[in-house]
């Protein structure tokens, strides 16, 4: 069943792609990503003169494990899942931060002038997001009185987490956006530094570094399924259909936002989570706390 | 002519170059803006554009490559990962690139049907034993000299102009003295030949500082960073070490006996940020072929951590590299000029036929006057929406790019006056929209400011956005009889410009359908015979006049005083200590013409 | 499973993924040696080269965030395991947990006022 | 019990490995790098030893927090990438020495510390969560609340540190 489970991820990742290649190109085609990855693993694989080599290398393979570990956690439905983690909701976060890390690397990696302030403006953009993703987070274990992600759905038979927590569902969408740094929040990979940390990387590198990112996309889209929108429950149809169909419209609602926005600036990103985003997590526990207090469930 | 990756073409690679050639990207020279003002559109023709030759597979070559700008698309080229190919539209391949695969002119539909043929291409000859490797123009490594090619490169850029404080006169902050900024710059070729070159100690501008630091005394030590390099380069080729220059040699290691050295003394002579922290600037180039700059443009960021402490422009790589043409007979002069710039090739037409019209007649032709101002309004509206889309792709704006170029395609496509007037509520949607987005607002606010500039020495939109009442069409009385009266807005800011250019745009088409025409100017030459002649119009970047000298029947002297030239005095204020993405936007708002730039 | 085998599973997933990459590089390897030629290996800069490497110290602007975000970071440690007692508990986690956020409020506040929060 | 164990050293050699590697090395951001999967390493211990809150807190913070570190050493260090070689270590007579006292005084307290019978049986990790949840609003509610104070002491060490800069 697991080996199913990550063959579902793949297929998932590959969805992922279809949605932004037809958000990026205005047309819907299926074979395009294939085509893409395939093109990417014929050409030569560079590698830069005196890089940090074990950094270069390290990132592309990093950024996957990371992306794939954080899905780990997420079920489909009942009972499938291929780790049902204890502290599932903060083993997301855990295996989320190593996505900073492998961005860093694959910036400093390169000793390339564009790549490396790529990076180092990520690590910028997590001093931004993180905390919008741990709070939130919190106020939804608040609820499910539990960190396994399976009984954070459980949790919202009565009324999804999205309704009940909707400030917490805001910042958290926002701040899954800039983990998978998606447009507008693109910083590390912008176009005004040539593609950035993935700039100089080619071949099958630059193949691993973008499906790791796809995967991620899909991973933070499920998160937000699992965390606001209930999961695997939905009426009449089978739970795991629910899952992958409010995953697959999470991720393409991500990837559509960013089309119709610019580019965020950094220090507005950073301004706004810490001025606004964070009172507004911790307001958002607040108002989690009194509801939990007063309506019990 | 494909440059191959090395290996016998096996089945199994023969399907996947089959394969791959259906995924195509570019790498667009001089730049994608020239491709939308040539009336490309390589995206549509299923050539997307890339950001970084790493990513690409075809060196799209657009309109007319001058020379000088070839030695930097051969380091591009170079840079990319093979297969790799070469498409030329509208132009031919200049030496030291190797031969298009496909050359093709500048037509959609041509670039269509080579992008097919590229694809055939690449699917049979991906792979080939028999290689040889691209060299952008250096001696090979082993004999290290070779003056005839070295020298000639050298010269060519000797002429370097490097703008800073020093010369440029235009508006400066504080900077920090900064070790060895002030020193004559390097020019590029020199720094591009380094690792093939003899170093020579001591004339290398950057010095590396190295501490060593022993026992608790602590001795800095320069040491010339290209020999430094080379060493290392040499390691990266041999050997894929573990640790950055493994196996490098260590450089000795002087101990200092006499005094301690604090980490004060040694940062002392480092660059202070205005944060009072001691740390290395670097100069990092965004240019002369950086996505989203104009094409051609040699901007250098010296960056203190991602914040620009000065900006420098570099000899334009293209800078009326076709001067040389002008001088010749009257009667093609107006076509020839207006190769000046692929930006605004037809206000360059419409401001040569002006000044020889000023040669040869006495009473103004209204005719050929009503024909001038469709054309130039035309191509006002075109640039400004150029301009726009490469001013989204730099902010990532993937809607408004979209939205630019379908626009610029329908304006370009329109054959008559009623077809622009019926493009008129399309534009103003979109103009409208564009003002309401509030994220595009607060992007653009406040960045890129020149707030106090000298508004007398700007011109055009830039000048227009600091709320100076500067445009050459005020004084036309024909302008004056359409009610025509400047865009002005009081932000010098970003969206102060963006905000000037669209409502131009709009303008500009209403001014289109008022005068009735869009054909380009006919002028009969055959009079002018000897004479001087001047003009001034309104570019879309701005005033631009020319003075002309002609005698017995060929152009003697062209003297052209462009609007950028005068706008990239504001480099240096729209970028000091900005972030280096808000540097870029600033620099990219006062959409400077790299081809109009004299230097 | 176990909560030994679910890690062990993890620890799977991270061998399974450098398999991967192995794979893809392999497949990539297979298909030919690349050719090594001048330039290519300098990193893209414009269409310079620029023979300076980027490593330098590299002033980050945001480091006063970056301490404030440690503080932070920190405190979320506390903030898990308490979001799980705090229905079990009730009033008097609110409480306990209010103070502490609080306090940390108030040091987010004493940093904004003194301008902790802008660029550098 | 033997997987565990094995884990458990290996995890073990790996930290001790990496936190070799943090000296070992000329490049700043790699020694933080180094020092980052130390920290994971630990976190894979805690793992092995069923301690599945601390673990995965230690993976998760130690990543961000480490990184952090990294921008500080590359800010305030010569030569962050390493190019130079330049040697790092310095006093080695004094920190050999104080190397060999730590270690060795570490080991025996180690050895001579009585550690008690082995658990038997743990917890299972939601309900080491719980406990811990519990804990913290119960007996050590003080400790806690003085934590918050603590890391408001350092909120406003880190400002003053922050614009102490600026008005220099």
């Amino acid at each position: 069943m697991n080996l199913w489970l990550l063959l579902l991820i793949l297929a998932g990742a590959y969805l992922v792609a279809v949605i932004e290649n037809w958000v990026v190109t205005g047309r819907l085609r299926l074979l395009a990503p294939l085509l893409a990855g395939i093109a990417l693993l014929g050409r030569e694989s560079l590698v830069p003169r005196l890089p940090d080599r074990l950094l270069f290398e390290t990132a592309p393979p990093l950024l996957l494990a990371a992306a794939i570990l954080s899905m780990a956690v997420l079920p489909l439905a009942p009972g499938t899942v291929l780790v049902d983690l204890a502290t599932g909701a903060l083993f997301v976060n855990a295996a989320l931060a190593y996505v900073m890390v492998a961005v860093v690397m694959a910036g400093w990696g390169p000793d390339a002038a564009y790549a490396m302030i790529g990076g180092w403006r990520f690590l910028g953009q997590l001093v931004a997001y993180s905390m919008l993703i741990v709070m939130p987070i919190t106020a939804v274990a608040m609820r499910a009185q539990s960190l396994v992600t399976t009984a954070i759905v459980s949790s919202q038979a009565p009324l999804p987490n999205a309704v009940a927590q909707p400030l917490g569902f805001l910042l958290f969408f926002l701040a899954a956006m800039a983990v998978a740094f998606l447009p507008p929040f693109d910083l590390p990979t912008a176009s005004d530094l040539a593609d950035g940390v993935f700039g100089e990387y080619t071949g099958a590198r630059l193949a691993i570094l973008r499906l790791a990112r796809l995967v991620l996309v899909l991973s933070l889209a499920t998160a937000v399924t699992v965390f606001y929108l209930g999961g695997w429950l939905g009426p009449l149809l089978p739970p795991a259909f629910w899952t992958i169909v409010k995953t697959l419209a999470v991720a393409a609602v991500m990837l559509l936002g960013g089309r119709y926005l610019p580019r965020t600036r950094s220090d507005h990103l950073l301004e706004w989570s810490w001025k606004l985003g964070i009172p507004l997590a911790l307001v958002n526990i607040f108002w989690v706390g009194i509801t939990l207090l007063v309506v019990q469930r | 002519m494909l440059e191959a990756r090395r290996g016998r073409p096996t089945w199994e690679r023969r399907l996947l170059a089959r394969l791959l050639s259906h995924h195509l990207t570019a790498f667009v020279i001089p730049g994608l803006e020239v491709a939308h003002a040539c009336g490309l559109d390589p995206e549509a023709a299923g050539l997307s554009p890339a950001a970084t030759p790493r990513h690409a597979a075809v060196l799209l070559l657009v309109g007319e490559v001058p020379p000088s700008l070839a030695h930097a698309a051969a380091v591009v080229y170079a840079q990319m990962p093979r297969p790799r190919a070469i498409l030329a539209v509208g132009t031919d391949s200049p030496p030291p690139l190797p031969g298009a695969s496909v050359t093709v002119p500048a037509m959609q539909e041509d670039l269509v049907a080579a992008v097919q043929q590229l694809r055939a291409v690449m699917a049979r000859n991906a792979w080939s034993t028999e290689l040889s490797a691209f060299d952008a123009d250096h001696a090979p490594p082993s004999d290290g000299a070779s003056p005839g090619k070295h020298g000639a490169q050298t010269e060519a850029n000797s002429h370097d102009m490097h703008l800073d404080r020093g010369t440029a006169g235009g508006v400066h902050g504080q900077t920090p003295p900064l070790e060895g900024v002030d020193k004559p710059h390097h020019d590029q070729a020199e720094m591009a030949a380094g690792h093939a070159m003899p170093p020579e100690p001591g004339t290398h501008q950057h010095h590396h500082h190295l501490m060593e630091e022993h026992g608790g005394h602590v001795q800095p030590q320069e040491v010339d960073h290209v020999r430094h390099e080379q060493e290392m380069d040499h390691v990266a080729h041999t050997s894929a070490g573990e640790d950055p220059g493994d196996g490098h040699k260590h450089l000795h290691h002087r101990e200092h006996e006499g005094g301690f050295m604090s980490m004060v003394m040694m940062t002392q002579d480092l660059p202070r940020s205005p944060d009072g922290l001691p740390m290395e600037w670097l100069e990092v180039p965004f240019g002369p072929l950086f996505p989203g700059l104009p094409g051609g443009l040699a901007l250098t960021f010296t960056l203190d951590g991602d914040t620009v402490t000065r900006a420098s422009l570099t000899q334009s790589a293209v800078a009326r590299g076709l001067a040389a043409t002008w001088s010749g007979p009257v009667s093609g002069f107006p076509t020839r000029f207006a190769r000046l710039d692929p930006l605004a090739g037809d206000a360059y037409r419409v401001l040569a036929v002006r000044a020889l019209e000023a040669m040869r007649a006495t009473t103004v032709d209204r005719t050929l006057a009503w024909s001038c101002i469709g054309v130039m309004e035309r191509q006002r509206a075109l640039s400004h929406l150029t301009w726009l889309a490469s001013f989204a792709w730099l902010l990532g704006d993937r809607w408004l790019r979209a939205r630019a170029i379908s626009l610029l395609q329908r304006l370009r496509g329109a054959p008559d006056v009623d077809s622009v007037a019926r493009l008129r509520p399309g534009v103003d949607r979109f103009v409208d929209r564009v003002r309401s987005m509030p994220p595009l607002r607060w992007r653009l606010q406040g960045v890129g400011g020149f707030e106090g500039a000298d508004t007398a020495r700007l011109r055009g939109p830039v000048a227009r956005a600091a709320g100076g009442d500067e445009d050459a069409r005020t004084g036309d009385p024909l302008y004056h009889d359409l009610g025509f009266t400047p865009v002005l807005r009081h932000g010098a800011d970003a969206w102060s410009c963006l905000e000037v250019r669209l409502a131009e745009m709009r303008q500009s088409l209403d001014l289109m359908v008022a005068a009735g025409a869009l054909s380009a100017p006919d002028l009969d030459t055959s009079m002018v015979r000897d004479g001087t002649g001047m003009a001034t119009v309104e570019t879309p970047r701005g005033r631009s006049t020319l003075h002309l000298t002609v005698s017995g029947g060929l152009v003697q002297t062209v003297d052209l005083d462009a609007p950028s030239t005068y706008n990239m005095e504001l480099l240096q204020t729209v970028t000091f200590q900005q972030e280096v993405s808000d540097a870029l936007v600033g620099v990219v708002s006062l959409d400077l013409s790299p081809w109009e730039l004299d230097r | 499973m176990t909560p030994l085998q679910q890690y062990l599973v993890l620890l799977g997933l991270v061998a399974g993924t450098t398999g991967l990459v192995v794979v893809l590089h392999l497949i990539a390897r297979s298909l030919g040696p690349n050719l090594p030629e001048p330039d290519k290996d300098i990193p893209f800069a414009g269409g310079t080269l620029s023979p300076k490497p980027a490593w330098v110290r590299y002033h980050v602007h945001y480091y006063g965030i970056a301490l404030l975000f440690l503080a932070f970071d920190m405190e979320m440690a506390f903030m898990y395991p308490w979001a799980v007692v705090f229905r079990e508990v009730g009033l008097e986690a609110f409480l306990d947990m209010g103070v502490f956020l609080l306090i940390l409020f108030l040091g987010l506040l004493y940093g904004w006022s003194q301008g902790a929060l802008r660029r550098q | 019990m033997t997987v565990q164990a094995g884990a458990l050293a290996l995890f073990g050699l790996a930290a001790l490995w990496f936190g070799m590697a943090v000296f070992r090395t000329h490049s700043m951001v790699r020694s933080a790098f180094s020092l980052l999967t130390t920290m994971a390493a630990l976190g894979g211990m805690f793992l092995a030893m069923q301690a599945e809150f601390l673990g995965v807190l230690q993976l998760m913070m130690m990543a961000t927090e480490m990184a952090i570190m990294a921008i500080f050493m590359m800010m305030y260090m010569m030569d962050p990438g390493g190019l130079g070689q330049m040697e790092m270590t310095h006093q080695k007579r004094l920190s050999l020495l104080a190397g060999i006292v730590g270690g060795l005084a570490g080991l025996a307290l180690a050895v001579a510390s009585a550690w008690g019978p082995v658990a038997s049986r743990v917890p299972n990790p939601a309900r080491q969560t719980h406990d811990l949840g519990i804990e913290l609003l119960g007996r050590s509610m003080l400790i806690f609340e003085t934590a918050g104070v603590s890391i408001l002491v350092a909120m406003i060490a880190a400002t003053t540190v922050v614009i102490s800069r600026r008005h220099e």
